[in-house]
């Protein structure tokens, strides 16, 4: 993001409303979850990734920390193991069929439990995920860094599960998030995009080379409220999430697939050609 | 011939006025209906606004599998209860406060202010207090119908015939004795609207409240549809919700006439 | 007020038996608006016995409705006091029955229950309240319509109705504004002869407002004439025809004329501007 | 209606000279309530010429308000047919002045402002308006109160009030239910007087009505004398007292008493119930 | 001495009502901060309600820095401008409805439909409509606003005293006299219960879209501070909310009584 260009940065809460915006034409460029692109071109929409943000599933669970004490599980035992100790656990979803739901439902199956009977999958909002478990609503989410690496830091909360740091069998080399855009703005717009890609690139290596550096800009620019100390760790712990080089390859899309069809029958037929374009990445 | 054209105008119309009010409605709905039918695909993208025919099928789909009840039972309760206890208090709140110039004044700013809170920000607190089961959705319900019931009563109360008060007075009524035969029945028009704005905010607070967490509910429904790009789910959930919402108020108004007999 | 209904005995109210009913003593009432300050009344100075019957006649907007206001403790007056028996009036006074100029039936009460009211405050059993509410429309003449709601009435009957709802508690003093006003002349007999028996039976303290001569000299024991804003009395006149007296024969009595001419006389006086 | 206005020939409103102004064809008026129905007018006929001073005497109740009503075309009859110039009175009759004998002044216009309504409805100009309202305001006897709003008047000056805007716009016809009730018998007088004077200048249909039996022969040609509900015509009697009348004379007129004396009889005759 | 008694009630108290009122709300305010800042640790856990004391330095911070105004800034002229909006379009609407029983009964149901919408579900449509700027802001202040004054406002229309209307139809007035003379004026206690039930809805509505999407404004402000946890910068946001919202509630309840002066 120093690449010399001058972009606004807009928050805005959801998937949903970043693809509205990008749809309506407010927004040029934003970051959106892979999943939610495929599905979008599934119901023939014109989106293109066209640079990774994440190529892992950065998407983490925690569990409380007494909860974790009662059923006995620690980080260090094998990712089936603690799956399988998480039965009759109220964990937090920010909804059906989204990312944190998949991953919820793919992780407690390599435990061997039924997502539907033996734990409780409710639905709450990503933002008030870390506030339902610090307030005891919830055993357990997942997110996006940092509300997870903040409950960890905070010693509220126990890793349960790291895809980020590819511990998950199956879903390794994934396309988690990307910057996308409508095809005409980037047809029309071709050296944003690369400068844009060209950004990412060098923060995607500073990030991996020297995550405490990194978390400085973040922390200075961003989040001064948030403890610098805080914003370095989560930086370094996710490190290993961003694409080195970046790649927006076709094996990574296969594996979207082939993930995105365990739960949904509805994105079969999209193309890599369709969702992907990589004319960006080579320059 | 001027007695037949007078008789004419009392004779009863084709259509009693009620009947042709219904057809009035059937035709708007029709003719709205059809417009979006219509306007899909060609002027707008049916993954933004779905069609009609679409959302018909969900429903349809929806009360085959029995969601709809559901989930529309599940928000329904919510809000009944959240409206009951919101509107019980705002009536009552507001006769308390109505009955003394000085606390109204002292009072009134700081509701207004806490009135004018976004709840969506107090969230947090909400999650702590309230947890993430039924009570956060009814306790939003209820604070969005009290503020509503609240400030109309209020305005109902202040603005008492005061001669009719004095009347009761010399006839040595108590304070309490006001409130009951003068003032509540004189403010019953502003606490029905109250109650009428209410009601489908009671709705909205607890279908916020449940897209905030969750596991049923039409709020969950939408939310669902939602992560899942699937408009016709939404608008199908809230097309639910109107339905219900409008024959709510609907049934509130024939209370109302009914209260209201004597005009 | 419960004891003023239970005990049926005349003059029954005379707790401080040599204090006034009814006292005002140099009282003033100034109103002031945007449109300036209007003195309404002004060193004002009468004073009625337990059991008197008063009438106040005087010009349109000279105050009458003021001073009555002022005995019901509606209003507080700018200078000077107003006693009820004895009592500075401080508050809302309930030891009267008021039957106010403009209308203030309860617009969601039919005439029944509207007369019920009163008794409904003193807790009467229902039985009673139906009873005694049965027979007070009738002396009214509102038969036939107990369920109808004001709204439904003629300017007559809603009076008729106020008029039922002030007796029905029996308060030991009346204030009554033009109760009369909107009746026709028959009924308007019928209802004069009514109250004159209930107050020649009860000796309530009865303070009448008139615009009309003729019904003044008919009921009142004293007549005052009010002059023209700054309220002062020009008059107050004894009626000197002998009770009981019989509503249709009072004009025809010798010392009517004289009374009526000095009424008129007095109402009359500077002659009035319009045209 | 600005054609009213604006010609001030006598009897300009004879459009139709031959057709009565106002005219009732076996009207009958019944209302339903949840209590039952009412049957209030049945079979009323009667008929007014252009330029006739029509008074209308009756119990309380008996339905002289709602004749008005139907004249004014505010409500329909359930049978018969009201005409006005010949023309059946299908919508409300803006050919007419009504004051009613409820009160309807604007409680958020001045006295001023709710007097020049009629005038700002038939686009005056400013001045204009100010003028006349001005000239008006003191004809009935309320200068000083220009600006007070409604709430600050007495009854008998709200009612003047109301007087005044009706006279204003100075329409062809004029019904009045009870206009001079709430005031002073001099007020009165004067105001009769004024009434009379400009009904004379203009010769407009008036339809008067009073429960002042003296009223009613002072002011009009005829006096009809309603029976209690259902309401027919018990008695209609041609004034026979030469015009112009002097208000303070006419009730020593010889032909004075023998109408007094028939209008009474018919108004008292099946002896009403009411104790 | 009873003249005394008397001329001592009416004797200026020590303290004009007014004032009265304002020391009253000030003991209370104070009252409630410091049981706020009293409980906070020992009772209740400043991770969540914060502190008086720390929602003061945030302010202050703010205030210093520029920020507070700037984001208040946006957020009141988002809101202003919905609020002109949508009460203009509330009031002329319901004027227009409520001239007529027929057109009034058969939308009724449609608007209260539409009002009962969580508006929410609909934030993905305002986007990809109004985009992320000013717009969707205003247009949510706007709705919000709209439906409460067009209610009220209606309620209104239809509570007028027919006798008025029937004598200033008498005098000869139309339809559009009738309404300016006597319905409008008539509606007008109900028209600011709707503008002052409004008036903080609107900011909630904009506050509300500036959390769906946006860089600047009081919602904005609370996001970000609840995104980093820090309570004490949402409740600072919020309050600066309370006090706009508070004043200019206060300022139409002024502008109410001196239109009212008539009373
Ligand atoms: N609230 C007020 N503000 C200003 N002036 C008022 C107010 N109330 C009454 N007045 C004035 O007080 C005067 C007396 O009013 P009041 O009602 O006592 O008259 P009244 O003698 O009863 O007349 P009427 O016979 O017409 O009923 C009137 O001139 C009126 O304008
Ligand atoms: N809306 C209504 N519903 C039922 N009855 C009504 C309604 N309006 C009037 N009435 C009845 O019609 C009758 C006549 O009323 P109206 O007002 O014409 O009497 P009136 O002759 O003017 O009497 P008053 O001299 O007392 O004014 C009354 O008995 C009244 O109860
Ligand atoms: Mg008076
Ligand atoms: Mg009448």
């Amino acid at each position: 993001k120093d690449a010399g260009l001058d972009v606004s940065l807009i928050d805005t809460g959801s998937g949903t409303n970043s693809m509205a915006a990008i749809l309506g034409g407010s927004v040029d460029v934003a970051g959106l979850v892979m999943s939610d692109a495929i599905l979008a071109v599934a119901k023939g929409q014109k989106i293109n990734a066209f640079a990774p943000l994440m190529s892992q599933y950065a998407s983490d669970a925690v569990i409380n920390r007494k909860t974790a004490e009662k059923i006995g599980l620690v980080p260090e035992m094998p990712l089936k193991e603690r799956m399988a100790r998480m039965k009759g656990l109220t964990l937090a979803i920010s909804g059906r069929g989204s990312g944190t739901d998949k991953i919820w439902r793919y992780l407690l199956s390599l435990g061997g439990l039924d997502p539907e009977k033996d734990v409780s999958l409710t639905v709450v909002k990503l933002d008030k995920m870390y506030l339902a478990l610090r307030s005891g609503q919830i055993d357990g989410f997942n997110t996006t860094a940092p509300a997870n690496n903040q409950a960890v830091e905070d010693g509220l909360a126990v890793w349960a599960a790291r895809p980020s740091h590819g511990e998950v069998p199956g879903i390794e080399n994934f396309l988690y998030t990307v910057l996308c855009g409508r095809p005409d703005f980037l047809d029309k717009n071709p050296e944003v995009a690369a400068a844009l890609v060209r950004g990412m690139t060098r923060a995607s290596e500073l990030i991996r080379s020297d995550p405490d550096a990194a978390g400085q800009i973040l922390h200075d620019r961003y989040f001064q409220q948030t403890s610098t100390e805080l914003i370095k760790h989560t930086v370094s712990d996710q490190r290993m999430t961003v694409s080195v080089p970046p790649t927006l390859s076709e094996q990574q899309f296969a594996h979207n697939m082939e993930f995105e069809l365990k739960f949904s029958e509805a994105v079969r037929g999209v193309t890599y050609q369709q969702a992907i374009n990589p004319r960006w990445l080579g320059a | 011939m001027s007695t037949q054209a007078l008789s004419e105008t009392r004779a009863e119309p084709a259509l009693s006025p009620s009947s042709r009010v219904w057809l009035y409605r059937a035709i708007f709905a029709v003719a709205m209906l059809a417009a979006w039918q219509a306007a899909t695909g060609p002027l707008l993208d049916p993954f933004w606004v779905s069609s009609p025919v679409a959302v018909f099928k969900t429903l349809v789909a929806w009360t085959a599998s029995g969601q709809l009840a559901y989930h529309l039972l599940i928000t329904f309760k919510e809000t009944f209860a959240g409206f009951v206890l919101g509107a019980t208090a705002g009536v009552a709140f507001a006769l308390l406060v109505g009955a003394n110039d000085t606390l109204h004044r002292t009072v009134d700013p700081f509701v207004t202010a806490v009135y004018g809170v976004p709840k969506v920000a107090l969230a947090p607190l909400f999650i702590m207090w309230f947890g993430i089961g039924l009570a956060p959705k009814i306790v939003l319900a209820a604070i969005s119908v009290f503020f509503l019931v609240f400030f109309s009563t209020l305005r109902g109360v202040r603005e008492v015939d005061l001669k009719m008060v004095d009347a009761l007075r010399t006839m040595g009524a108590g304070k309490f004795a006001v409130q009951r035969m003068v003032i509540f029945p004189s403010a019953l028009p502003w606490l029905f609207t109250g109650l009428k704005l209410g009601l489908p905010y009671g709705f909205v607070g607890a279908v916020a409240a449940e897209m905030m967490a969750s596991n049923a509910g039409i709020g969950y429904l939408t939310q669902n549809s939602a992560g899942q790009l699937d408009t016709a789910g939404v608008f199908a959930a809230l097309f639910a919700l109107m339905v219900v919402t409008t024959l709510l108020n609907e049934a509130l108004g024939r209370l109302e006439s009914w209260i209201f007999r004597w005009r | 007020m419960r004891s003023a209904h239970l005990s049926v005995v005349p003059a029954q109210d005379c707790e401080a038996p040599h204090a006034p009913a009814v006292e005002l003593r140099g009282v003033g009432k100034t109103f002031s608006s945007r449109s300036g300050r209007v003195d309404v009344l002004s060193g004002l100075d009468f004073s009625l016995e337990n059991g008197e019957f008063l009438a106040i006649v005087g010009p349109s907007g000279s105050g009458k409705s003021t001073v009555l206001n002022l005995l019901a403790g509606l209003d507080q007056p700018s200078a000077g006091s107003v006693l009820c028996q004895g009592e500075p009036v401080a508050a809302v006074n309930t030891g009267i029955g008021y039957l106010t100029q403009h209308d203030s039936l309860l617009p969601w009460r039919t005439v029944e229950q509207n007369i019920a009211v009163p008794l409904e405050l003193r807790n009467f059993d229902r039985a009673e309240i139906a009873a005694r509410v049965h027979e007070q429309i009738a002396q009214v003449g509102l038969d036939g319509f107990e369920r109808h709601y004001p709204s439904q009435l003629s300017g007559g009957m809603r009076k008729r109705a106020m008029l039922a709802r002030t007796l029905i508690y029996d308060p030991p003093v009346l204030l009554m504004d033009e109760p009369f006003g909107p009746l026709d002349a028959q009924l308007k007999l019928v209802l004069q002869a009514e109250l004159l028996k209930l107050w020649s039976a009860r000796r309530k303290t009865v303070v009448f407002v008139t615009h009309d001569i003729v019904e003044a000299i008919t009921l009142a024991d004293r007549v005052l004439v009010f002059s023209p804003r700054p309220c002062r009395i020009r008059l107050d006149e004894p009626i000197t025809i002998p009770r009981p007296r019989e509503v249709h024969e009072v004009r025809f009595h010798p010392a009517f004329e004289e009374h009526y001419r000095r009424l008129w006389a007095a109402l009359e006086s500077p002659v009035r501007r319009p045209s």
